[in-house]
């Protein structure tokens, strides 16, 4: 017996056999912020055979108030979240090979990750990206565990192809201006309330503890003291374009992604989203306003500056990002406002 | 009557968690046409439904004693 | 505005004013274990201003897999856990002021350390501890917030002294022979799922944001999929003799305190619970037996031994502890055991 | 009938979540030994109940429809 492990082996729905399942797996996880480091960290101390964090941003002073393994050496060295959270685990716990993957994850950058991928966690921030999860992993037969939060909210789902409805099921378009972390906050617990759960589902799903997985969605408030589960018997859709008899996986084509591009000689980057919105100006301009941004709105565009960065957002989704020919830096600013 | 329960920021809005309307017959579109109308509630065209536990589309009809929950979708990480 | 808290403050039920609030506030955090660590890393990135954290024990391998903050080298170094959460904390977020207490906590030396506490997080491993902080957080009048975790299991209850329940209303007597993570072994988002609901309890508290607090006791089960609320509007009674009109205090007696004692030239400690119990011998042999323990039974006593170390308990509760002159160590071994 | 929802390792000691008892006018404590009896429950003793998601002690009395849920307590950390 492995002392490391032996709570866990104790636990019996684990024992010796489970331990030996998880040691063999490989798990994909996206996005290294507040709920992926959380996730790094119990995946890696539960003994994950391979890990590999894939994330496109460095780790920040504001960061450190709900990001787990960061400190503020990590921000004075400007460190990559990939790469930070990979040194950190490895003194947590050498025995798990961890890949740190330095990029902006988009249905081609992906895809050529998953071979051998046993269970793909989101930690990402974004619908447009989960989408992107979502049919790679119909595609790929690989399951994958649904994380988000906001405030005190949180909400998780558990996703195995071939049974369980999937995202598209659910949401038939993406879903556009959320509250994001940027513009309505958020609190630590929120964040690993939902990093429990998708723990707990990780682990059946390395055990292949199947009877176990969670058949329906959580959503929680630990702030207003509510938390509903909602089953989803009926959700799965025949003609789902994700995972349905006829399927497409739509969201792998490049014309449903989110579009940058350097405007020539601007220092500015054009975010284009894939389809046409329809913004509600002024409720964005109120939530920015909340949260420190200096916001101009007219009926037309909104226009929004903090920390001597500008973007201005049309009312059909387009957006002009100036101060920075960083197309991967101008698409997670861009997300991190809109959802 | 329909018990609706709302979450989130939307208990906010509101300034409460539950409410009785009248509802019977309803889809679960026009119950949020109602909502929209009598409470001014915003947003709630991209809300997630689910009825008595169990998740719903807008076209849902609802019956007297449904318990109808509101719950915003989370995107952030 | 502190860019470090800027997510924090923008939740709007904190804010600017609550972020304040939060930093003049002071925290004891009793145990440094699985909930410990994990508590304190979430109240230092909050921004508490001091946090002090009790502990007795140090970071050994088989804390790893679900005690956030330490690393391969403290259990290296032997760090007690007080000390290495410290030193974690400081790298961590400089701002809080953390203390670091390493000692056995009993009525007698936690009263001392009450001062001008604003909080008590409880994180420890037994319900003999649970009972002193319930009544010394009456005494004092100090909210605190009960967490507990085994398995996939875990509950949590907050106690405001004055106005909710407290926990000896609930618990006539201390439950004994429940399974502690010694026994039933225990996975991280049991853990985590506490810490989320431990620390948004906290977060209300500290910017006294009243109304919010959970007036229920949490339960729930990641495994099984559980979750429920129970209510506890008729639980407070008058005459409790933690909380009620003729309060005696009883836990910070000695005489309702485990005792231990060195045995004279036989490197033995003696462990004596504060009231005869009447054990279940049998079935204290099956959960040990399952934990690793080399197990010998008889109708009046029972044997355990691992990794060199043995324990002789008998059915009235009392404990032989071989092969130290350690007290505290001999007493958090047998609590390990009977929680 | 009383509706009784088992938590944790109750309901792997019982091989399911739910059941319905007979119980009309029993008390809590009349209901543990029933069912210690019934259904070879160890430790009904030490653990928590709640009826109809309300604490209650042993001497509650239950009614037709009630349900009561038995919960271990927790001391881990």
């Amino acid at each position: 017996m492995n002392e490391r492990y032996s709570r866990q082996t104790l636990f019996s729905p684990i024992g010796e056999g489970g331990q030996v399942k998880i040691k063999q797996k490989h798990v994909l996880l996206l996005g290294a912020g507040a709920l992926g480091s959380a996730n790094a960290e119990a995946l890696t101390r539960a003994g994950v055979g391979k890990l590999t964090i894939v994330d496109r941003d460095y780790v920040e002073t504001s960061n450190l108030q709900r990001q787990q393994l960061y400190t503020e050496q990590d921000v004075e060295e400007k460190l990559p979240k990939a790469e930070a959270a990979k040194r950190h685990l490895h003194a947590i716990n050498h025995e798990v090979e961890v890949k740190a993957v330095i990029m902006d994850a988009t249905a081609q950058t992906l895809e050529p990750l998953l071979g051998h991928v046993d269970l793909i966690m989101d930690a990402t921030d974004n619908f447009e990206t989960r989408m992107i999860i979502n049919d790679l992993s119909q595609k790929l037969q690989i399951p994958w565990i649904y994380g988000a939060c906001v405030g005190s909210v949180g909400m998780t789902m558990t996703i195995l192809p071939g049974q369980t409805p999937c995202l598209h099921c659910l949401l038939k378009t993406i879903p556009i201006q959320g509250m994001t972390c940027d513009t309505g906050g958020i609190i630590s617990p929120a964040v690993i309330m939902v990093v429990a759960h998708q723990i707990a589902e990780a682990l059946k799903i390395l055990v292949e503890d199947w009877e176990s997985v969670r058949p329906s969605l959580v959503t929680f408030d630990l702030w207003r003291n509510q938390y509903q589960t909602v089953r989803l018997t009926k959700v799965k859709k025949k003609d789902c374009l994700s995972c349905g008899d006829q399927r497409t996986y739509p969201f792998l084509t490049l014309e449903n992604a989110t579009k940058t591009a350097v405007l020539c000689g601007r220092d500015t980057v054009q975010v284009r989203p894939p389809k046409p919105l329809k913004l509600q100006l002024e409720k964005l301009a109120k939530d920015l306003n909340g949260s420190g941004y200096l916001v101009k709105v007219n009926p037309f565009l909104l226009s929004c500056e903090k920390n001597g960065e500008r973007m201005v957002v049309f009312q059909d989704g387009r957006a002009l990002v100036h101060g920075t020919k960083d197309m991967v830096h101008a698409k997670a600013m861009y997300q991190s406002i809109l959802g | 009557m329909i018990n609706v329960l709302l979450f989130a920021q939307l208990k906010d809005e509101l300034g409460k968690e539950t409410l009785s309307i009248e509802g019977n017959g309803m889809s679960v579109a026009q119950l949020k046409g109602k909502m929209k109308i009598e409470f001014q509630l915003e947003g709630l065209e991209t809300v997630m439904t689910a009825v008595n536990e169990e998740f719903a589309d807008d076209e849902t009809i609802l019956s007297d004693g449904d318990t109808v929950a509101f719950i915003p979708p989370v995107s952030g990480g």
